[in-house]
Order: structure tokens, then C-alpha cells, then sequence
């Protein structure tokens, strides 16, 4: 209807408790949704680890182990760009600066390995966090099926020095 | 998941297939430091030859494992690693810790040679 | 929390537009949904078809293939009994009884079969169908995962005189 | 749904592979009217050999052809069904209208057959 509107061809839109058989669950949805745009194997591997690790989060430490709460999970699709945003209405991050660093995990004891923000960011082409202490965090990220390397759409194969 | 769990001499490996995401590294780890409290195992080899799939819950899992096998003198070792888990073994530099093979008959040479030497 | 109340194992909630290609997509969420009860081949491929037709008429009933529209589909598992709910904000049904009766349909000029509610009876358990003309239609249905035909969960092969 | 369409004779067969829901049937029925529309096509044969889904939507695209090129005095045959879509077939009561055969090579023997005799 208005002109200049992000063209979009397709979303979706999931609620599903926080139960870890449903990581797997969410990996197939995105993966299947993510197909129409035909995206390589590398890059839908990447998307699936990028979306366990964000629901993964939400079970864990948005709701520590707690069933009842809810994971929202959110996907649009335009042209062959796709973005995802994971939330939860769980205990929220403090320092997401701290966070976000890599090995940083407040969970040691469950063998938590503290990569998780690490593989998000370094899987997708884009990553943001925002998290309310109390109330939730939101995460969200896009990749573009150009068949780059994540994090680099316009000049391939270019990063390294 | 599925795992299949054996001991070779002093060596459990552990051949798994699927997918090693939180819920299933969850249910092995359990599996594995049972195994582990027994008798003679010493080292534990990963087969990852039919694992299509790892997250930092599974990277997190193997780490514990070497951790807590390190203490007890023993030897992590992998094998058989496909692209994606490649991947994630490297961005969290486990490669520089656990010693990784082409196949599982690579791996078990390495530690009865190393026991021979 | 309450006495009574139905386990419910798992659930799912998924809104996504009326687009024709979200046909194959619902089908995969609630296959990949489905599994966790361990359903048969047979079960699964049951079940596809019925959230196909349900899906396909919201499409192209509900909102006349005007993709603006909104679908969602809510699928819960109890035990080995999975129901699913697909809701249309559409045109509605003015008649459910005529609608029903096999080789109907009102879009002829389409290539419809009329076998569409047919399907969805003869594949799943429990069925119903509940409409506002203007104001959209909810198809109900529920399956058992018992290995035996449906409609006649207690009663495996036995219903033919 | 991958489609493959060519003529033998004044056969037309569709083959077909994956899963013929209402999104696929319209682009196929679109496909197959064009090819209807040329020259010397009086019968058309649908492989359904690497079909593993259809619907009602798909059913409908099948009867529609059945009766279009039945107007102009051709046959309609199937074959290669498999279980799911032997089903929808049976229970819309296509079985009674269109000849269904085991293999692709028994519907063409079948309607030469018919020709020379
Ligand atoms: N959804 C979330 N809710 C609350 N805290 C979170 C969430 N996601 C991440 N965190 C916090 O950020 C830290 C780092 O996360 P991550 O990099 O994924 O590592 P890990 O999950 O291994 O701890 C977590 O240990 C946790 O304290
Ligand atoms: N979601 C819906 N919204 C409005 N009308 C519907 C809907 N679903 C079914 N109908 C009506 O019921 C009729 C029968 O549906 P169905 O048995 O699926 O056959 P078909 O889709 O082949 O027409 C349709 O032709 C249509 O008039």
C-alpha cells in the first residue's frame, strides 16, 4: 500500500513452550521456511545453528528449565534476505555487553561453553540483542542467501587480509 | 538422537547420530559419565561420523567431557568430523585441545601407539 | 496447577499468510510436530492431507487467494493424541451442512473437488467445522497415534458390517 | 513438484516428483492445457511414480484434464501410485474413471493396444 515498504514475501510466526525437544522443532521450521528462498546447505546449516542457539537460550537462561514459559519465534522472508527474532518474557540479561562476550556464560555448571552469542554473531550476517532485566530479552538476526560468507554479503571471500 | 556407546580396551567411543543440540548432548552427557564412573575406561573417542548438526550445547558437552577426563590422566579424541561440526569445533577452538581424526581406526591407532611408545 | 486438567505434552502456534506456498510449509511444521508422538507413516501422511485441505480452503475460500490474509494453525499434543486448529478471518460458510456433503464445492470454475471436508473426516478422528459468514471459519480436528484406522480409534478394523 | 512432460505418440505423459497440493496443481494444470492446445495430443498419462503426496487440489487438476481431454474423445490413464495417493484416489472414486496401472509401460501397452486392435 505505501510506497517504499520493504517488499515481503512471505513470514511466519511461532509460539511454542520452552521445552528443549522443541530446539530441534524450531530448527526444522526455520530451515523449512528458509528453503522457498533457496539457500545453500552451508548457509541453512548456519541459519539452524544460529536459531538452536538463541531457543536454546530462552530454555536455559530466559526461563531456567522452566517449561510453562513461552518462546516467541518470528521469521520474514524478503527476496532472499531473512530475519529472525527469538524472544522470551524470562529473567533478562543484566550486562548484555558482558554477555556477549565470548566463553562469557553464567551457567558453568551446566556446562554451558559461553559460545553461544559468539556462533549468532559470527553465523548471521547481522545480530542484535535487547534484553529488560525481569521482563525478557529479544534477539535478532538476518542472513542474506547470496552465497557469502555470513557477515560479509557485499564482497565475498574478502574479510581476510 | 541416537548413540551407540562401546568400550574398545581403554577407550569408550561414543558414535552418535542425529543431531547434538542441548536436549540431546543433555541425555549423553548422563550416558557417558556413567560409563565413565566404571571399572577401566581411561579415554573417550567421539565419532561424529553421522552428526549432521552441533551447537555450543554440544560443543559444551564435549569440553565437559574433556575437562573431567583430563583430571582423571585420560584422552579426549574425535573423529570423522563433517563440515558443519568442523565448523563449531574450530570457532570455539577446541581443535587445539582435542586431537581430531579422519576415521575412527585413525583415532585408536594414535592412542594404541602412544601406549606402545 | 489444576487437578483434572489435560496433560498437555506440547504445543504449537503459527500464523503465516495466505499464500499458496504455505501449503507445503504447514504440512512440514506438523509433520515435524507430529513426530514426537512416534505417529506410523500411514498416521503422518493422514494427517498431511487433512491440514492441506483445511489450509488450501482457507486460501482459497476463507480470503478468495488474496494473500493479505491471515492463517493460523495451532496444533496440541496430548499423549499420542494430536489436535489441530486451523483458523481464517475470511468469507465464512453460509451453509456448514452443504459444505460438508462430498463433491461440493462453490468454485467449480477452480477445479475443486468438492473432496476437500470429505478428506479431513475420513483421515482424521474427530472433525468439525464452525463458521461465521463474514467473520471467518475454524476447522477442529484431532488424531490418535494408535496404529489403527481412523475414525474408529477403539475399535481397529472393525467398523465394515 | 518437479514436472517432466513429453509426448509418445499422441500420449502426453506427466511425470511428476514430490508433492501435488493446490500450489502445485495450478502450475501444472497451466503447463499441461498449453501442451493439450498442440497438434497431434489425444491422451494424457500421469506417472505418479515419485509422487509421495496429493491432495484434494491435486485430485481436482486430475479429473479436470479427465474431462477436457475426454470432450475431445482422448483417455486419461495413471499409474505408479503409491500408497497416499492411492487413498485419495479410492476415496474420490477417480479408480472407476481413470484406468490405473502398475508401471508406466503397462498404461502405454495398454492404450497402443487399444489402437491397433
Ligand atoms: N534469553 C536469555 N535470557 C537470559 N539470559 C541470557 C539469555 N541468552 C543469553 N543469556 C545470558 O548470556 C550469557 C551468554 O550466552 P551464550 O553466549 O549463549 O552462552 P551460554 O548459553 O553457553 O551461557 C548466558 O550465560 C546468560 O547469562
Ligand atoms: N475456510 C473456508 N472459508 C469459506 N468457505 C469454505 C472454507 N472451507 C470450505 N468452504 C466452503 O465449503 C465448500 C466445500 O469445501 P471442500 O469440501 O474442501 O471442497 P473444495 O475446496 O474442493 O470446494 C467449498 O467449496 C467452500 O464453499
Amino acid at each position: 500500500m505505501t510506497s517504499g515498504g520493504e517488499r515481503m514475501d512471505n513470514y511466519l510466526k511461532l509460539e511454542i513452550p520452552a521445552k528443549s525437544r522443541n530446539e530441534a522443532f524450531a530448527r526444522v521450521v526455520v530451515a523449512a521456511f528458509a528453503a522457498q528462498a533457496d539457500p545453500t546447505i552451508d548457509e541453512i546449516s548456519d541459519v539452524k545453528t544460529a536459531v538452536s542457539e538463541a531457543v536454546t537460550n530462552a530454555i536455559i537462561h530466559g526461563y531456567e528449565n522452566n517449561p510453562s514459559g513461552t518462546i516467541l519465534l518470528s521469521a520474514t522472508l524478503a527476496g532472499r534476505r531473512l530475519e529472525i527474532t527469538v524472544v522470551d518474557y524470562g529473567v533478562g540479561i543484566e550486562d548484555v555487553e558482558m554477555a556477549r562476550q565470548p566463553l562469557y556464560t553464567s551457567k558453568p555448571e551446566l556446562e554451558r561453553s559461553g559460545m553461544g552469542f559468539t556462533i549468532m554473531e559470527n553465523f548471521m550476517d547481522e545480530f542484535s540483542v535487547v534484553s529488560l532485566p525481569g521482563q525478557g530479552t529479544t534477539v535478532t538476526m538476518a542472513r542474506v542467501f547470496d552465497g557469502s560468507l555470513p557477515g560479509k554479503p557485499e564482497q565475498p571471500y574478502g574479510r581476510e587480509a | 538422537m541416537q548413540v551407540r556407546i562401546r568400550a574398545k580396551g581403554e577407550t569408550l567411543v561414543v558414535q552418535m547420530r542425529g543431531e547434538l543440540d542441548h536436549h540431546a548432548a543433555t541425555g549423553l552427557r548422563m550416558e557417558i559419565d556413567a560409563k565413565l564412573a566404571e571399572n577401566k575406561i581411561k579415554n573417550v573417542l567421539f565419532n561424529f561420523r553421522d552428526v549432521d548438526f552441533m551447537d555450543s550445547s554440544g560443543f559444551g558437552m564435549i569440553l565437559g567431557r574433556y575437562k573431567a577426563v583430563r583430571e582423571k590422566g585420560g584422552k579426549v579424541l574425535a573423529c570423522s568430523l563433517r563440515p558443519p561440526v568442523r565448523r563449531v569445533f574450530e570457532l570455539g577452538g577446541l581443535t587445539s585441545r582435542i586431537p581430531v581424526f579422519g576415521t575412527e581406526q585413525e583415532a585408536l591407532d594414535d592412542l594404541w601407539g602412544g601406549e606402545d611408545g
